[in-house]
């Protein structure tokens, strides 16, 4: 087993593609000691990207904001800008884990994760947000919803290290929000959650709309009827309700030792009801 | 397997040492230094019994590698007294009675510490979501609530 | 023994004042070693092999691929240790649950253990021991366990307390039964009768130390173990009988211990880090991990019970009766019989019956969790009671005060009542301000009621007066929650000193006489008896010593305030020696000054508590969320006021997560899901408000200064005040513990049809 | 005499009764005649009975007088937490 920091995301690269036995990608460690220490992976070289310039800043750039792989979850609620362009976004990050896990995790790390449950993701969807993949074959910018393949595996191919996450500069009259259901105040893994993300116009209409569900299904749920049931309407009862209605209907839950398939399909509607609501004021709604 | 080699800080003090690759943070700390103040209840991150500081970032130091402290600054419970004199934290912690079995204390101090660092006039609302990956099961938190309270009140003050 | 353990009243000095403890200073600087702080020279890492399976029959172990690793020392099994199959049946069943001999009965049944040189060889070594398991047919649940065609656990069980020895074996070991009266009659003379039936999933003490020893065999057969323990004289006489060695030989000290909550009265492991210490000859360290924890020490018992309580118009209730079944783990246990003599123990009741079975699981074997078996009976009695209080229209609070046990009662479980405090708790809570605090919409109040025993027990202190004037106190039931303050405060009220004049330490095995564990709320009753007398006995000395260095008669000097005072107008010259004054000449009085104290602390008085609670739930999502809680319990005299809180706001918490999330979640192929922090649900800080606590003082007859246990009776309430107040604000009676969002959910449509 | 009640489990190997008489003067004498009278009794003294008179429980203290009059109660041994 060898620990390696290398110094550019060039050498990062090349020694996961050169890597004979497993190898993983050390960020945050949330995810990837609480496996080791489970016995559940036994890396041969563990590939710490802390070193690579840049990977642990956020840029902001004419496009939007460039979130490092290495970045903190706990830095990004330090962002004043980024706080306020995707407040759903960033409360969606601060839910990871504690303060002590906030301080390493990082939403790359949890997208690669790739649990269902996992909580920026249903927002990062909503968001629309982009990864940049850097692999031995070169650079691809991708869309978040097709990494994460199904609980526990993602489309990277060996040797492929995400660098940052991209999020879109805001329109006006934008909001997003995010919500999880957990028993506990803190500390939990969401039992389902929902993200959503609007676009209003002058009148407060909807424009555009992204809504997702997480632990919903496999991997995070992208719920385009649901979106389609609020643009072109301002979000009164009835869109309200059909929005719940959907999100229900949209799951694809499965009963285990968090919650039940019941529990699950109606929480979503609640939850994807109650987030919308708030993207929705702060959008500028009323 | 290789060890690594690291130099780093651990309050205050520069430090030196050998760690395998995997080897967590903590078990350094506990196993390879005698600093066993920070305490491992569950080894994944959902008890903050070996709550340290690294580099000003509350951490759990059963999800940091030893390799990584290379170069970084460690604050642990063992460096909060001075002297003779305990940190207003510790000092509150007693006057309350905020510690039954007192296992998860070392824990709870760190992380007060980080709190009042980044928010010296909390709300009990902010200093339980604060406080909240930070198992106690034998108080309730009750007692542990005040004694932040009380210790930021002097704190603001001093 | 001619000490008077009589409650006689009397002025304090000391006790009832707030002291910091005389081990806090090491607790917030990290000095304070706990059971996985210590180490040993040469020391080696153990481990532990686990079953993967529910249930299954080891045919074949086969260690030698592990024992030929580099770095491995010694690799055992069952059979490395005494085989007790023929001989005392409870220290078979210890020693099986530590390592399984024919039959892994549980997941997480330990089946081998190894010790290497570090935790990377130890864990390559349990994945080189390949294990040949038969898998059986498995049964988790408690009230499919009783269903005949269930898989049998033991078939060499015949239930026991039947009119009838059974001629089939039964996964049910025991039925017992208590009582009075006769129920069917005072049924017939009830105007209203409430029936229900009650689950209550497993939960665990949640301690967040995990086990951990150190072992050290030599080879003259003497050996030491360090442990964080409630009781090491337990440890030490339980490890000697299974290991066969010399009890006097095994020198066991307790570490600091970071939490029990009962968990920590019962060997798992340290015979197992015995064992492999004397097979590789040199000491061991053996720290379970938190999935260990879970799967592999003893949690509560799952329970399944039915009541049926009828009353009056006026509100006298006729009849109560119960039926109660307790899962065990795969051993014998008696936790049915407790929750059969606690469950109606709070009311004064003319015809009551209970019945408590005793099931086997496969599950890991139940161990005490504060007022064990308590909380469940009093969730599904005090659930009914409310119930039958709401039909007959009456305030909860009244029905029960009308109906509260008081002295003179026969108790639900037999003998009549000396005073007790079940009647003064709910007149607190009825005048209290929380019962008259505004509530918003969804949310909703609940009250409920709790009793538990507590107990005395063996107990041996030792306290020594330095020829400086300070005492040292060394007592030998380990401190759990504050005890040697408390403790420290009743000799500085004894002897007439300051507090600080004091220090008080927990003492090994070798160093003091037997010791009871610290559990049944004991540590604070007994050792302060033992502590009393131990230091009256030294007082006695001190008498003597300063009618030498007067040179009159030992019968003319009394003790008042911390000094001998020669008594009567001849002496008025002599003034007074204090007890450093003393001290400091003991050398030429005849030597060191100390008093000493062995004796059986009996008596405890019987403790009861009522808690209020008040609740919001989410009526969209069954999200439920305390409010507020108060605790008024009865302590006799508390000692140290400030750890007598703790302790109540302590239990309160721990019922508060039993209530709503804490569950042992085993899957269908009988492995627990749940093994770890994140899904095991105990409260965190923001879950909880500020637990507001009230402090009766009704004194124990049976103690010096009244005192009354206090550890554990806090959380026999929780459960049935959080299920009424749940009930009052979402409109639905939750019978099943806990009450999950999903439970809680599901509730609310079910009522809404 | 005493009149000593006993618990179910206790009643049954009594052959139903629930109350029994003894002449017993201590706990140790009471156990020592009931062992006696019933010897089904004598594991169950082994593994521990509890002794409640006049209420007040009595678990090891053997050398316990019983008053005359006293309302002698057995009850099973228990663990604590």
């Amino acid at each position: 087993m060898r620990y390696i920091r290398p110094l550019s995301i060039e050498d990062a690269v090349g020694q996961l593609a050169r890597a004979v036995g497993p190898a993983a990608i050390l960020a945050g460690g949330s995810d990837l000691l609480v496996r080791m220490k489970g016995g559940f992976v036994e890396p041969e070289l563990i590939v710490d990207i802390k070193g690579i310039a840049g990977l642990s800043e956020i840029r902001e750039t004419a496009e939007g904001f460039s979130i490092g792989a290495a970045v903190p979850c706990a830095v990004l609620g330090e962002n004043a800008a980024l706080k306020k362009a995707w407040p759903g976004v960033v409360e969606a990050a601060k839910l990871i884990g504690s303060k002590q896990v906030q301080g390493r995790c990082t939403i790359t790390g949890n997208l690669c994760n790739a649990s269902p449950a996992a909580d920026s993701v249903p927002a990062l969807v909503a968001a629309g947000a982009k990864a940049v993949v850097v692999g031995p074959s070169g650079t691809r910018t991708v869309a978040v919803e097709i990494v994460p393949t199904g609980p526990g595996k993602t489309s990277l191919a060996k040797g492929e290290i995400i660098e940052a996450i991209l999020l879109g500069k805001r329109a006006a009259h934008s909001g997003d929000a995010y919500l999880r259901f957990i028993p506990r105040t803190e500390m939990d893994i969401a039992v389902v959650s929902a993200g959503v993300n609007l676009t209003l116009d002058e009148q407060g209409v909807v424009k555009a709309a992204r809504v997702a569900l997480g632990a919903a299904a496999p991997t995070v749920l992208l719920v385009e009827e649901a979106a389609e049931a609020l643009i072109g309407r301002k979000l009164d009862e009835a869109a309200l309700e059909r929005l719940a209605r959907i999100c229900s209907g949209a799951c694809r839950p499965i009963d285990d030792k968090r919650g039940t398939i019941e529990f699950r399909r109606k929480v979503a509607g609640v939850l994807a009801r109650r987030a919308a609501t708030t993207a929705y004021a702060r959008a500028g709604g009323k | 397997m290789a060890g690594v080699a690291v130099s780093t800080v651990i309050n205050g003090d520069a430090v030196e040492y050998l760690c395998q690759p995997d080897e967590p943070l903590l078990d350094v700390l506990r196993d390879r230094l005698g600093l066993t103040g920070a305490k491992e209840g569950c080894g994944t991150g959902d008890c903050g019994a070996c709550s340290i500081i690294l580099d000003d970032r509350l951490v759990c130091s059963c999800l940091v590698l030893g390799a990584e402290a290379e170069g970084r600054r460690i604050e642990t419970v063992e460096g909060m007294a001075h002297g003779e004199k305990l940190h207003t934290l510790q000092q509150k912690f007693l006057e309350h009675a905020a510690l039954q079995c007192g296992i998860c204390t070392p824990g709870f101090l760190i992380a007060a510490k980080d709190l009042l660092a980044k928010n010296p006039d909390p709300t009990e609302e902010e200093i339980r979501f604060g406080l909240a990956g930070n198992l106690c099961r034998c108080t309730g938190y009750d007692k542990i609530v005040r004694a932040v309270q009380d210790a930021a009140q002097v704190m603001k003050g001093a | 023994m001619n000490f008077d353990p009589r409650y006689s009243g009397r002025n304090f000095s000391s006790v009832g004042t707030r002291p910091i403890r005389p081990d806090g200073v090491d607790k917030v600087t990290g000095r304070a070693r706990y059971g996985a702080d210590f180490n040993m020279a040469g020391q080696l890492v153990g481990r532990v092999l686990r079953s993967p399976h529910a249930h299954a029959l080891i045919r074949k172990i086969d260690t030698s691929k592990a024992e030929k690793l580099a770095g491995v020392k010694a690799v055992i099994t069952a059979k490395d240790l005494p085989d007790l199959t023929n001989g005392d049946a409870g220290m078979y069943d210890i020693l099986d649950n530590c390592m399984a001999r024919t039959k892994a009965l549980y997941d997480g049944h330990a089946v081998a253990a190894v010790a290497a040189i570090d935790a990377r060889t130890a864990r390559q070594a349990l994945k080189l021991i390949e294990i040949d398991y038969e898998v059986l047919a498995h049964v988790t649940d408690v009230d499919e366990a009783m269903q005949h065609h269930a898989p049998l656990i033991n078939d060499a069980i015949f239930t026991e307390g039947l009119e009838e020895k059974p001629v089939k074996p039964s996964n049910v070991t025991k039925r017992s039964q208590f009582g009075h009266g006769d129920v069917h009659q005072g049924f017939g003379a009830a105007d209203f009768i409430v029936e229900r039936s009650f689950k209550t999933e497993q939960t665990h003490q949640g301690y967040i130390e995990p086990h951990a020893c150190v072992a050290s065999v030599n080879l003259d057969g003497t050996a030491e173990l360090w442990v964080c323990t409630q009781g090491h004289f337990v440890y030490r006489q339980h490890c000697a009988q299974l290991l066969g060695l010399e009890a006097s030989k095994l020198r066991v000290t307790s570490s600091e211990i970071g939490g029990g909550f009962g968990g920590k009265t019962h060997v798992w492991a340290e015979p197992v880090a015995l064992a492999l210490s004397r097979k590789a000859g040199r000491p061991v360290k053996l720290v379970m991990t938190r999935d260990e924890v879970f799967r592999a020490s003893g949690p509560t018992s799952a329970t399944s019970i039915d009541v049926k309580i009828g009353a009056r118009k006026d509100g006298t209730i006729t009849a109560a009766e119960a039926t109660l079944r307790y899962s065990a783990g795969p051993y014998a246990g008696s936790w049915a019989e407790i929750g059969a003599m606690t469950a109606f123990a709070c009311y004064r009741l003319d015809n009551v019956k209970t019945v408590g079975f005793e099931v086997l699981v496969n599950r890991p074997k139940t161990a005490a969790y504060r007022a064990p078996s308590a909380p469940m009976a009093a969730f599904a009695v005090e659930s009914a009671v409310d119930e039958l209080a709401k039909e007959i229209g009456i305030d909860p609070v009244e029905f029960r005060i009308k109906n509260a046990a008081q002295e003179g009662t026969r108790s639900s479980y037999g003998p009549v009542y000396g005073p007790i405090g079940i009647g003064p708790t709910l007149e607190a809570v009825k005048a209290h301000p929380h019962m008259k605090a505004p509530l918003k919409q969804n949310q909703g109040r609940g009250m409920a009621c709790g009793f538990w025993f507590n107990f005395g027990g063996q107990t041996c202190v030792d306290l020594n007066i330095g020829m400086d004037g300070s005492v040292s106190l060394a007592v030998g039931t380990v401190d759990v929650g504050g005890s040697r303050a408390s403790l420290s405060l009743v000799a500085a009220e004894e002897l007439g000193i300051d507090y600080a004049q004091l220090k008080a330490v927990v003492a090994d095995t070798s160093s003091l006489g037997y010791n009871d564990m610290t559990d049944g709320s004991r540590g604070t009753f007994s050792s302060s008896m033992a502590t009393i007398s131990a230091a009256r006995n030294a007082i006695k000395i001190l008498r003597d010593r300063a009618a030498q260095m007067w040179d009159i008669p030992v019968d003319d000097v009394v003790w008042e305030q911390g000094h001998a005072v020669a008594k009567g107008d001849k002496y008025g010259n002599l003034g007074k020696l204090s007890l450093r004054d003393i001290a400091a000449k003991s050398g030429t009085t005849g030597g060191p000054i100390a008093g000493h104290s062995e004796l059986v602390a009996d008596g405890a008085g019987v403790s009861f508590a009522t808690h209020i609670c008040d609740v919001e739930v989410d009526p969209e999502t069954g999200a439920t969320r305390v409010i507020r809680y108060t605790v008024v319990q009865d302590a006799g005299k508390a000692v140290h006021p400030t750890y007598v809180e703790g302790q109540y706001q302590g239990g309160a918490a721990q019922g508060i997560g039993w209530a709503l999330n804490e569950e042992y979640i085993y899957g269908k192929d009988g492995r627990l899901q749940n093994a770890g922090f994140l899904d095991y649900r105990i409260p965190v800080c923001s879950d909880l408000p500020m637990i507001d606590t009230q402090i009766l003082e009704i004194p124990n007859p049976n103690h010096p200064y009244g005192v009354r246990g206090v550890g554990e009776t806090s959380i026999v309430p929780p459960l049935a005040a959080i299920a009424n107040a749940v009930s009052n604000a979402a409109g639905v009676r939750m019978t099943h513990i806990p009450m999950s969002p999903p439970r809680i959910l599901a509730a609310i449509e079910a009522e809404r049809g | 005499m005493v009149e000593v009640t006993l618990w179910g489990a206790l009643s049954q190997l009594a052959g139903g009764q629930s109350k029994v008489e003894v002449e017993a003067k201590d706990i140790r004498e009471l156990f020592r005649k009931l062992a006696e009278q019933y010897p089904a009794f004598e594991p169950w003294i082994d593994k521990g009975i509890a002794v409640a008179i006049d209420g007040v429980i009595y678990r090891d203290t053997w050398g316990k007088t019983l008053p005359l009059g006293a309302e002698v109660f057995l009850l099973p041994r228990l663990a604590g937490g």
